[in-house]
């Protein structure tokens, strides 16, 4: 069990190699599986992801939630992802038709370029960068672009408001994202995702650094515009902000994007504060990519429960508290960690 | 660099005008620079209707006013044609219209808790009030046969007696309110992002409430203590013993814990009615056909929205020559596009949910 | 201060202003050319601080525009009544006085074609703009509808 | 201190998240109605005594009572009810002095068109059974009239002849 994808990919490998292909074929076609696995896994958890939103509003609310399609309600994403499909996509009077259109395509490749160097388990890694952290920090504001981009060109004045709002709280709330795994990158001592994992065997990083954690936890939901930060579509306010104009499949992309961003901060919660894919307690007999997944829900839940129970805040407030209180907040951790880390290490020499 | 100034268009299809209310914006970036309200679209010209109808076929289209509070509507008419007619209300009768006027009062203000929750974003606390306000509906379903439009109230009593079952499903309801006030203070009024988002947004101080007419839980808010079941108490209402709640900010935060602070009062005026409750007629005597003779007359009752007023003039046929509403929804609206000058967009969503508006009432 | 009862407010009120008729059923009948003045002295000196009801009737050979004020403070209520020339509805704006009757006066104009004179903004309300007629008033007459 | 509302609300939602479910899953579960439920409307023909009381009650104009007057006896002949128009206020089964239109707990009344929604209560067999229901009564009546006539007339001469023959006698007795 442990090792079941990393054997499938030496075994696939393996295959190729004796089938006598050259070495640079083998290891496009390795790559190319790999990316594919990747993108299946994401889609996956996405529409499962879709599912368990509604699952979870349903529950805290004192429904039950779709349980029509299939036994629980389980195939409800798909029914409504073919809805989708089958409806037309209407694009509005004096748009920029191909950046209308190109916005909700683009805005599945900045987390599914990150996922190239998470690890999903041990050894499960496809890209093991050694700047993972810093990767992950640059592409994943690359979003912004695209939604400014779907704004924008949506030609309705909600959707610039949106995309406004976009632009001011992603880049605002980048800062203290950075910042709060800055703590964690100095303790560590790498910027490799692996390395990172691997080095929290003794101890997770939530106990060493508990305040970049929450700092990261509030940042993530900013990130991925969720209540109580959901301003950017804030329906009561602005109907659903960029994404008003769209319509169809155009508007699933952006609906399931939102999840795959969500799946993306969570999961580098559970890596760079969880302990990645290592079992506690020693329980290594269960494998590493199910720890992995675990911790993943787990963060996952902890966002849906934020957005069940908690209203929207304001613009203003939420680009106060966020300058006013994390980044400093932020700035003061790694202060503490420094001179911790310096004490500590001072000590035992 | 250049700003410029932004037109926008809330309404009528908004998901948070609470119906068809329209409002078009200034907006300076994010914040208001003018407004202009736009009502209107629900407009049915009910008081025209009711020209060519007879005293007794009034009674339906009441309900159609505040359909989130059809019985003070109801009982808005009939008090108004009572004082027009002389007609003395027997006891249970009057009873029964404390504690029905009470429990849709409740379930008026449920709506409106519940409207300000999702207007500010939290979804959850939307469906705990309306799962609680469903109880109050059975119960209105029991007793009228309808659940939003009872067409309950008759000129001079009520349509039918409580049927069996309604007293103690009634004391039960009004025994676990308290536990359901509890649940929406922890979630919503409790919360700390909500109470950014309302506390000081648009206060409106006690001269200026009065002045701009303002009435119910917003003319309360901001520290007035004028509430008719106790400034000019109608009905029964001086036999029960009830605080009126007041606010001191008169912000959004105020009138919207005033509503909750309310249904603790109704509940308690219901308890007491029930205990009460006396035997006798539902109906006075009243004419089978209902000629009141040459004249008019004002009355005016406290609904869960404001000061609800019924003009009537009679010209001694079986036909009202006019009937006129003083609805508290669309005469408290006419401060709205004052106030939110200033303001935020999404505390002009904020400000329109503090007001309770039922698009029903305000273009009747 | 002795708390009066209306009936003497109202005595009070008729023995400062003798041209105010009071009807049987207790309703004043004010003069279309004193309203102003006198409404602005039953707020000033009765405090009548609380404009609840504007609104008037077509009785085809004139208008009723009716008021009724109250006080915040007292069970008090004040039912006016002022005929107006149905040729040429013209009656002072009340929103200087109370700002309450911003929208009232704008649906009496809306429904019934009542001019109120000083008004800031007086436009329809309820109706479309582009609508000519007042259909509350008696001879309105239109095509369609139930009956 | 600041994020205790913010504590106790996730208490609370992850509470109900556990908690009881209240929906009710509606075609399969349906919640019990009162009996004063104002539903699709139903009329009882043989109760309609004709009166026109529930037309006239009605604020919408929904009723349309038709009647034809047989052997001097209004017969109902078409009772159509509009429901688009209805208002389901109730202040036609309050006028009725038969209960001859009554509510049931029907509410699923959607129609995929607008000419199915009015209902016409009345059938053609039913007016015909009536007519002629009417009609021999009538007929009954007018026999048993005619007998009773034939009777009273028969008793009338009778009596007649009597009071003839009583008069003759008090003339005589007044005579003699």
């Amino acid at each position: 069990m442990e090792n079941i994808f990393v054997n499938a990919a030496g075994g696939i490998r393996n295959l190729l190699e004796s089938a006598g292909l050259p070495s640079l074929v083998v290891d496009i076609s390795i790559m190319t599986t790999i990316f594919v696995a990747i993108l299946v896994f994401v889609l996956l958890n996405v529409l499962w992801l879709v599912y368990m939103e509604r699952k979870v509003s349903a529950y805290i609310q004192c429904r039950i939630g779709p349980n029509r399609v299939g036994p629980m309600g389980i195939f409800q994403t798909i029914a409504d992802t073919v809805k989708l499909i089958s409806k037309e996509i209407i694009i509005p009077k004096n748009t920029n038709k191909k950046l209308f259109l190109l916005a909700p395509v683009m805005i599945f490749m900045p987390p599914m370029a990150v996922f190239a160097v998470t690890p999903f388990g041990k050894g499960m890694v496809a890209l093991d960068l050694n700047i993972g952290v810093y990767y992950f920090v640059a592409l994943a504001s690359l979003s912004t672009v695209v939604i400014w981009m779907a704004g924008w060109t949506s030609n309705n004045k909600y959707s610039l408001l949106g995309s406004m709002r976009v632009v001011a709280q992603m880049v605002s709330y980048e800062v203290p994202l950075l910042l709060s795994i800055v703590g964690v990158v100095l303790l560590t001592g790498t910027m490799n995702l692996t390395g990172i994992i691997t080095a929290q065997q003794s101890v997770w990083m939530i106990f060493l650094q508990p305040v970049a954690f929450l700092i990261y936890l509030i940042a993530a939901v900013a990130e991925t515009n969720r209540t109580p930060f959901d301003l950017v579509e804030g329906e009561s306010e602005i109907i659903t902000g960029p994404f008003t104009e769209y319509s169809g499949m155009g508007f699933a992309f952006f609906f399931l994007a939102e999840y795959a961003n969500v799946l993306l901060v969570s999961m580098l919660a559970s890596i760079l504060f969880l302990g990645g894919w290592l079992a506690p307690f020693g329980l290594t007999f269960i494998p590493s990519w199910i720890w992995l997944l675990l911790k993943v829900y787990l963060v996952i839940f902890l966002l849906m429960w934020f957005r069940w129970t908690y209203p929207r805040t304001r613009i203003d407030q939420m680009m106060a508290f966020c300058w006013k209180v994390l980044v400093p907040l932020a700035i003061v951790n790694i202060f503490v960690t420094g001179i911790g880390k310096y004490l500590y290490e001072s000590v035992r020499w | 660099m250049k700003t410029q100034e932004m037109l926008i268009n809330v309404g009528p299809q908004h998901p948070s005008t609470h119906g068809v209310f329209r409002v078009v914006l200034t907006l300076d970036g994010e914040t208001v620079v003018k407004a202009n309200s736009v009502p209107g679209y629900l407009h049915r010209g009910i008081e025209k209707i009711l020209e060519s109808r007879t005293y007794p076929q009034v009674l339906p289209y009441t309900d159609r006013l505040d359909y989130l509070a059809g019985l003070l509507m109801n009982w808005g008419y009939v008090n108004a044609m009572e004082e027009l007619m002389d007609t003395e209300v027997p006891e249970r009768a009057e009873h029964i219209r404390v504690i029905m006027g009470e429990l849709q009062r409740i379930a008026s203000h449920l709506v409106a808790t519940a409207a300000y929750s999702g207007d500010v974003g939290g979804l959850t606390g939307f469906i705990y009030c309306f799962r609680d306000r469903e109880d109050i509906m059975d119960m209105i379903e029991m007793v009228s046969g309808a659940r939003l439009t009872p067409s309950y109230m008759r000129i001079g009593g009520v349509a039918a007696d409580l049927p069996d079952g309604f007293l103690e499903k009634c004391q039960k309801f009004i025994d676990y309110l308290p536990t359901a006030i509890e649940e929406y203070n922890g979630l919503i009024t409790g919360n700390e992002i909500f109470q950014h988002r309302t506390k000081k947004v648009a206060p409106i101080t006690a001269e200026r409430a009065i002045n701009m007419s303002l009435s119910g839980p917003i003319l309360r808010a901001s520290g007035v203590n004028y509430d008719l079941r106790k400034a000019r108490p109608y009905s029964i209402y001086d036999r029960f013993e009830f605080d009126v709640p007041l606010g001191s900010n008169g912000d959004c935060f105020d009138r919207f814990y005033l509503r909750v602070l309310e249904m603790t009062e109704s509940a308690r005026i219901i308890r007491q009615a029930l205990d009460k409750l006396p035997d006798g007629p539902i109906n006075a005597k009243v004419p089978k056909i209902i000629k009141p003779a040459v004249g008019e007359a004002y009355a005016e009752i406290e609904s869960s929205k404001g000061i609800m007023g019924v003009y009537v003039v009679s010209d001694g046929s079986t036909k009202p020559y006019r009937i006129h509403f003083r609805r508290p929804s669309f005469i408290n609206l006419g401060h709205f596009d004052e106030l939110i000058q200033g303001w935020k967009i999404a505390d002009v969503i904020a400000i329109l949910g503090s007001f309770d508006i039922v698009l029903g009432e305000v273009d009747c | 201060m002795t708390v009066q009862t209306i009936s003497e407010v109202k005595s009070e009120i008729i023995a400062k202003y003798p041209q105010i008729e009071l009807s049987e059923a207790g309703h004043f009948f004010v003069p279309v050319n004193q309203l102003a003045d006198i409404m602005l002295d039953l707020k000033v000196s009765f405090g009548f601080d609380f404009l609840t009801n504007v609104t008037a009737v077509d009785y085809l050979e004139h208008f009723n525009v009716v008021y009724n004020l109250s006080k915040t403070t007292a069970p008090d209520m004040l039912h006016i009544i002022t005929k107006v020339d149905r040729k040429e509805p013209q009656v002072p704006s009340m929103v200087s006085i109370w700002g309450g009757a911003i929208w009232q006066e704008r649906e009496a104009y809306d429904l019934l074609g009542i001019i109120f004179t000083g008004h800031p903004n007086l436009k329809r309300i309820l109706l479309d703009d582009s609508w000519e007629e007042h259909p509350l008033r008696r001879d309105f007459q239109w095509e369609g509808g139930r009956d | 201190m600041f994020g205790k509302g913010l504590l106790k609300g996730l208490k609370i939602t992850i509470g109900r998240f556990f908690g009881k479910k209240s929906t009710v899953q509606y075609p399969e579960e349906r919640l019990p109605l009162p009996d004063r439920f104002y539903g699709k409307p139903d009329f009882h023909y043989d109760k309609c005594i004709a009166c026109n009381l529930c037309v006239n009650a009605c604020p919408n104009k929904v009723i349309k009572l038709g009647t034809e007057t047989v052997e001097k006896k209004k017969v109902v002949t078409g009772y159509h009810f509009d429901q688009q128009y209805c208002l389901f206020c109730g202040l036609c089964e309050e006028a009725c002095p038969t209960d001859a239109i009554k509510f049931t707990k029907d509410f699923e009344l959607t129609t995929y068109d607008r000419d199915t929604i009015g209902i016409e209560f009345v059938k053609q067999g039913q007016i015909d059974k009536k007519i002629k229901e009417v009609k021999q009564a009538a007929a009954e009546k007018a026999a048993a009239a005619e007998k009773a006539a034939a009777e009273k007339a028969a008793a009338e001469t009778k009596s007649q002849t009597e009071e003839a023959d009583k008069a003759e006698t008090t003339n005589k007795e007044g005579g003699a």
